[in-house]
């Protein structure tokens, strides 16, 4: 095995001259650095095409500013060239797209989307010693396998209920806790099962009741008995976590139905933090909070990136500044490493302190892999805009609750 | 007689003496811009032996039998999860635990077989029945606890022989080989044996064979035990390679698609067709993917995957009998 | 477990199983009609779904046309995609054989699905129409306008098929080739002409399935996917090549998930539907209508 | 041999076979007769156990064997051919024959050498050839070697010389002979006049589900019942006449 590995880095390194100048002689003048590759991989064919596809734009985003701004400087201002594996929605498509930008010679990884996909696709990437960054993927598995290249940028499911779970708390008590029954709505895959399992128990303790909780499946045709047992119910809040197309049926069915709890507390749900569903569905939309991944609305970048985005007929969703930032926090570690050498790149990123990202989480700081300052926020959508109630620290609004009229 | 014994059996060695050698011709196909790299080769080998593995199991009831199933995800499924369960609730060591995952999918198979054959079904009813089956076992995975429900089964990292976890992918490669191999000789055993001769008679004609004695029945619950057994053998090792299983995985329609598609467009009721054909799908996926990406970029998705599908449809247009059909007639002129 | 709902609410899930019911029976008739005549299961048909509702979604956003409305553009043009989609890809390809019809309906799945991925992309769309929000207030349940009116048009689509069938001479010589192919071609009728306007009129209720959809759906490049299995269930529970069969069991399906989706949850309700399915195949294959084999 | 007593078959309000009784002595060739619809093949199906008889009993060889399954009366010895030929398509001359010599011989080599034997004694050549590439009358002997490999002991045959030309018939009918001189007992269906009276030493006549005649061929040619089962109703007469005229 070490013999072929020994011819492949040997034809890649005659395959670029210039590299093989570079890697020998470092700090040559910067137009004539290699290019530093980096892979990225998202689903995007498949059932979860949608956010693969806006995972790759943020990645690709990422990438034009780091070049934009000079490259990689410790590098002699190396560019980043983007490898792109589709991951084509299944984990052995995923891996094997690993096993391809390894033979291309990445530095490191990014993305998967899914956690299936994460799982697999990180493992290949141990074999390698190729530092992965989890972009969202948020079952908890992913950073309980000790393997040592796998970082998670974003909280996991675990931890985003804790948030959602003290933020729900907080919102009630400040406004003199109308609320205390609750209903839960949740897909029947990973995330939505863990978190509904996890809400269950704590939200019970915490004096709320949870007056049933409803699985569906992914995709579902019809909505509207799960509309009509919450009319029939009666709660105060419901907090769904499904994903996009499901909560429109949902909220759809619910304007029409007249339901109007007094709170949609949504958790990492496809739509609520979505501007395609705040464009099209003003009315059902209005007053929804989610609690789930977004971009901090303070750090100018943000706006920024927003705008760019919009500007080519895409919306805003989670999923760019996510991969926005996980491929900045990589190359501020292959920066700080001063090496394409994929192990001093993985120590780099463990050891990483990355502030420069537009997440609202503060300097990064990995335990076993997991991005500890990771932690979700709660939206809230208010005349057409995505606003941010929670926490008090990143919020641009005020939480409209209980809904009224 | 036994030279003709041996006859039958040479070109099988030949394809598995050529599989085990392919390892040597890596660098070539690499140095000819075929693969990125050795590992890459591995690991899509890898693949398309275990769903090679799949399309055998489904080969022995579809293509021999002609039970057409659309729904051998239920037997990849539980030999899948058999796999994953056992290593990780019971303790079972892996190497236990895959003759075990053969002989729970093989049991399933015998029970989807017991309830379907004796209410005879056949054709589309019985594609649609083993379909249904699928879909329960894929909702019930999905929920109960003992699967790992949503959150599906992680097989712990332990690379050691003992784990059947290898360092060097070859030796993956090899092990999915020893299996395809073995299946190839049990395939041509079976092609030559009565049961075989009855099992194929089953398939061009249910009463005409029952008139020569043949009890259909069993013959076709032998089949379908046999065919499951192997496909569940296929899942356990995709457990083994990528150590997460959930239930879209195991019982997911796709693996059904995959285990019969490989068959039909290799030469179907053919020793060679499943792995013809799997190597020539999963192949020709690959290949859509690196030359559409090469050539066009990744900017749109799904274009490989439209070149793909055409392919597809040229490939049934030109080869009616399978790719092993087509061979054999250019062979013959 | 089971939980007790007043009778309102049981009222209620039945009527919402009708009004999805409706759908699926009108995705199932071109997969029944598909099926009873040329005997192969279309794996297009899926597919032939998303595309059709894409084609509303452009019919409305680049046309200005309302999705009602494109019914009348949309069938015909569904019909010919369908006609020569069978006639000059599928029959030729296929050679009329069964497991190569099989394969050839699934590379044209795939390549539809991703023709659509192409060139629409990924993301989920929806329709907002005046009337998407509009209810029928029957005073005791509150019925979604778009989803009554598919349920009328399904009734009026099925009657139309059967008219097709039973009073015209083409219908006529669909019954025949679906009944005896031998027999048929024998006595003068184009057996691939009528296999080609089967999967043609397939084609166009798919067509009208996908405007009646799309006001209180949404769409994206696998949305189809959603209603094939449950389409395939409704087929065999009618009787396989039975429109009437398609329209009962649809109606059937839609309130028996309905009423499971309510006591055993949306996600294992989905269960009921298989067993269902898989009763139906073990003790009664030929379905409700179907004709004893 | 084969006897069967009070045999009825009943589909809906139809009645297909009714109360028929007949024996089929050892090493005998017995025919059985009737017009197009009279309940032959029906007869068949029920003594071979494709389906279930209303009424009635068969026994084999002194034992009951109503309602038993084809597979296992093929076991004990009773082999059937199909009016219309039921070759496995897919399958070659040799591998087709194969399927019937494997009840007796488990091991590939026996079988096939089996199958070879019989082919030989029905005339068949070319046994690597395609079984769908048969004619008509090549593939009336493979249905005939299929069963006779099974090692029947009583074989049931459904019109094997229809369809055929009588240069054909002359070329089969030597092998139907031989089959009963090598002891095994046979049934037969048919409607080539000609060959009944040469093969077989008993004939019995069904017309619409009921025996009405039976006895040697020349007796039954002679019982006007059967004429007009055959020709309609007073046709023995107006043939009676016939003759006397010509």
């Amino acid at each position: 095995m070490t013999a072929w590995n020994e011819t492949t880095r040997r034809s890649l390194l005659k395959s670029g001259a210039a590299g093989a100048a570079i890697l020998s002689a470092p700090g040559l003048v910067r137009a004539q650095a290699a290019p530093v590759k980096l892979g990225i991989l998202q689903p995007v064919t498949g059932a979860l095409a949608q956010d693969g596809e806006y995972g790759r734009l943020g990645a690709q985003l990422a990438i034009d500013d780091i070049n934009k701004s000079g490259g990689i400087k410790s590098l002699g201002g190396a560019m980043i060239e983007m490898v792109f594996g589709d991951a084509r929605s299944s984990p052995e498509a995923g891996s094997q797209e690993v096993e391809k930008m390894h033979a291309e010679g990445v530095s490191a990884i990014v993305g998967g989307f899914a956690s299936p996909i994460c799982l697999a696709a990180s493992q290949a990437a141990s074999r390698y010693d190729i530092a992965y960054a989890v972009d969202v993927g948020v079952s908890d598995q992913i950073v309980s396998r000790g393997l040592k290249n796998t970082f998670r940028f974003g909280p996991g499911f675990g931890a985003v209920t804790r948030a959602a779970i003290d933020n729900l708390v907080k919102l009630n008590d400040a406004a003199g806790k109308p609320a205390r029954t609750v209903v839960l709505v949740h897909e029947d895959g990973l995330f939505g099962s863990g978190l509904a399992k996890l809400m269950n128990d704590r939200l019970s303790a915490l004096g709320f009741q949870i007056l049933e909780t409803i699985p569906h499946p992914t995709p579902a045709r019809d909505m509207s008995n799960v509309a009509l047992r919450i009319r029939a119910l009666n709660p105060d809040i419901v907090i769904p976590s499904s994903y996009y197309s499901e909560f429109v049926l949902l909220a759809r069915t619910m304007q029409q139905q007249r339901i109007r709890p007094k709170g949609i507390y949504a958790v990492l749900n496809g739509a609520a933090s979505n501007f395609r569903f705040v464009r099209e569905f003003p009315d059902a939309a209005n007053n929804v909070m989610d609690c789930n991944h977004w971009a901090d609305p303070r750090k100018p970048k943000t706006a920024e990136l927003r705008r760019q985005v919009e500007a080519t007929g895409r919306f805003w969703l989670y999923n760019v500044p996510l991969n926005y930032s996980s491929v900045r926090l990589v190359a501020d570690a292959i920066e700080r490493s001063g090496s394409r050498d994929r192990i001093k790149i993985i120590e780099a990123m463990a050891t990483s302190t990355f502030a420069d990202h537009i997440m609202p989480y503060g300097p990064t700081k990995f335990e076993n892999g997991q991005n500890t300052a990771a932690a979700p926020v709660n939206t809230q959508v208010q005349n057409g805009d995505i606003k941010v109630i929670f926490p008090d620290t990143f919020a641009d609004a005020k939480a409209v609750f209980p809904v009224t009229g | 007689m036994s030279s003709g014994t041996f006859a039958a059996y040479r070109p099988i060695l030949i394809a598995i003496a050529a599989l085990a050698a392919l390892p040597l011709a890596v660098p070539l196909l690499v140095g000819a811009g075929l693969f990125a790299g050795p590992n890459t080769f591995y690991n899509l080998m890898i693949f398309i032996l275990i769903i090679t593995l799949a399309a055998q199991g489904w080969n022995i009831a579809g293509g021999y039998g002609g039970q057409f199933s659309f729904g051998h995800a239920a037997f990849f499924g539980t030999g899948a999860y058999a796999q994953a369960v056992l290593q990780t609730r019971y303790g079972v060591n892996a190497w236990v635990a895959l003759p075990l995952a053969m002989a729970l999918g093989g049991l399933v198979g015998a029970l989807i077989g017991l309830l379907a054959f004796r209410a005879r079904l056949r054709g589309s009813y019985f594609a649609l029945v083993t379909l249904a089956f699928a879909e329960v076992f894929r909702i019930l995975a999905n929920a109960t606890p003992i699967t790992g429900g949503a959150a599906g089964t992680l097989v712990p990292l332990r690379i050691g022989f003992g784990q059947m976890q290898f360092d060097a992918p070859a030796a993956f490669f090899y092990l999915a080989l020893a299996f395809v191999a073995v299946v190839l000789i049990l395939n041509r055993l079976l092609e030559r044996s009565r049961f075989g001769a009855w099992l194929v008679a089953v398939r061009e004609n249910e009463d005409a064979a029952r008139a020569l004695g043949v009890d259909t029945l069993t013959v076709k619950l032998k089949a379908i035990t046999l065919s499951a057994a192997v496909t569940a053998v296929a899942g356990a090792l995709y457990t083994q390679k990528f150590l997460y299983v959930d239930a879209n995985i195991a019982y997911g329609a796709w693996i059904s698609v995959e285990a019969l598609l490989a068959p039909i467009v290799g030469g179907i009721g053919t020793v060679f067709g499943p792995l013809i054909g799997a190597v020539a799908l999963i192949g020709l996926g690959e290949a859509a993917k690196t030359v559409i990406h090469a050539a066009f970029g990744s900017a749109v998705p799904g274009v490989d995957l439209v070149v793909y599908g055409l392919l597809l449809v040229v490939v049934i247009a030109f080869a009616p009998r399978g790719l092993i059909g087509l061979l054999r007639t250019r062979g013959g002129r | 477990m089971f939980r007790s709902y007043p009778p309102q609410i049981v009222l209620e899930a039945v009527l919402n199983g009708l009004l999805t019911g409706a759908v699926y029976a009108l995705v199932a008739f071109g997969l029944t009609l598909v099926y009873g005549v040329l005997h192969i299961i279309n794996f297009a048909h899926g597919a032939m779904l998303t595309l059709a509702m894409f084609a509303v979604l452009v019919a409305h956003i680049g046309f200005g046309i309302d999705p009602y409305l494109a019914i009348l553009p949309l069938t015909p043009l569904f019909f010919a995609f369908g006609y020569g989609l069978q006639r000059f890809v599928i029959s030729p390809a296929s050679r009329n054989d069964d497991g190569a019809i099989l394969l050839v309906t699934l590379g044209l799945s795939i390549v539809l699905e991703n023709l659509l991925l192409a060139i629409f992309r990924s993301d989920t769309r929806t329709l907002t129409l005046d009337y998407s929000f509009s209810v029928v207030d029957t005073g005791f349940a509150l019925l979604s306008l778009p989803r009554v009116i598919g349920f009328g048009v399904a009734l009026i689509v099925a009657a139309a098929l059967w008219a097709i069938l039973a009073l015209t001479d083409t219908g006529k010589a669909i019954r025949a080739v679906a009944k005896e192919k031998l027999g048929a071609s024998l006595v003068g009728i184009d057996v691939n002409h009528i296999y080609a306007v089967t999967f043609g009129l397939g084609a166009a209720t798919l067509a009208v399935a996908a405007c009646l959809l799309m006001p209180s759906f949404y769409v994206n490049p696998r949305v189809g996917n959603a209603f094939v299995l449950v389409a395939f269930t409704v087929v065999v529970l009618g009787g396989m090549g039975s429109i009437a069969g398609a329209l009962v069991g649809g109606l059937v399906i839609g309130v028996v998930e309905s009423l499971s989706g309510l006591y055993l949850g949306e996600s294992l309700g989905q269960i009921g539907i298989f067993l269902i399915f898989i009763l139906v195949l073990l003790f009664r294959p030929t379905g409700l209508f179907g004709a004893k084999a | 041999m084969l006897e069967v007593q009070g045999l009825t078959k009943r589909f809906g309000g139809l009645v297909a076979v009714s109360d028929v009784s007949l024996t089929v002595p050892e090493g005998s060739i017995t025919g059985l007769i009737g017009p197009n619809g009279a309940g032959k093949t029906t007869l068949f199906t029920l003594i071979s156990g494709f389906q279930t008889p209303s009424a009635g009993r068969v026994l084999f060889a002194g034992a009951d064997i109503t309602g038993r399954t084809p597979e296992s009366l093929a076991v004990l010895g009773i082999a059937r051919t199909f009016q219309i030929v039921q070759p496995f398509a897919g399958l070659s001359v040799l591998e087709n024959i194969a399927v019937g010599a494997y009840l007796r011989c488990p091991h590939r080599a026996e079988a096939m050498a089996h199958a070879e034997a019989v082919a030989d004694r029905v005339g068949l050549t070319d046994l690597g050839r395609p079984a769908s590439s048969l004619t008509v009358a090549g593939r009336k002997r493979l249905e005939l070697a299929r069963a006779l490999a099974t090692g029947p002991r009583l074989l049931l045959l459904d019109e094997v010389l229809a369809g055929l030309n009588p240069s054909e018939i002359r070329d089969i009918v030597p092998v139907i002979r031989s089959i009963r001189e090598s002891g095994v007992t046979i049934l037969m269906i048919e409607h080539v006049m000609q060959a009944v009276m040469s093969l077989c030493e008993h004939v019995h006549v069904l017309a619409n589900g009921r025996l009405i005649g039976a006895g040697t061929p020349a007796e039954v040619v002679g019982n006007p019942a059967v004429v007009e089962a055959y020709l309609g109703h007073g046709a023995a007469g107006r043939l009676q006449k016939g003759a006397s005229h010509g």
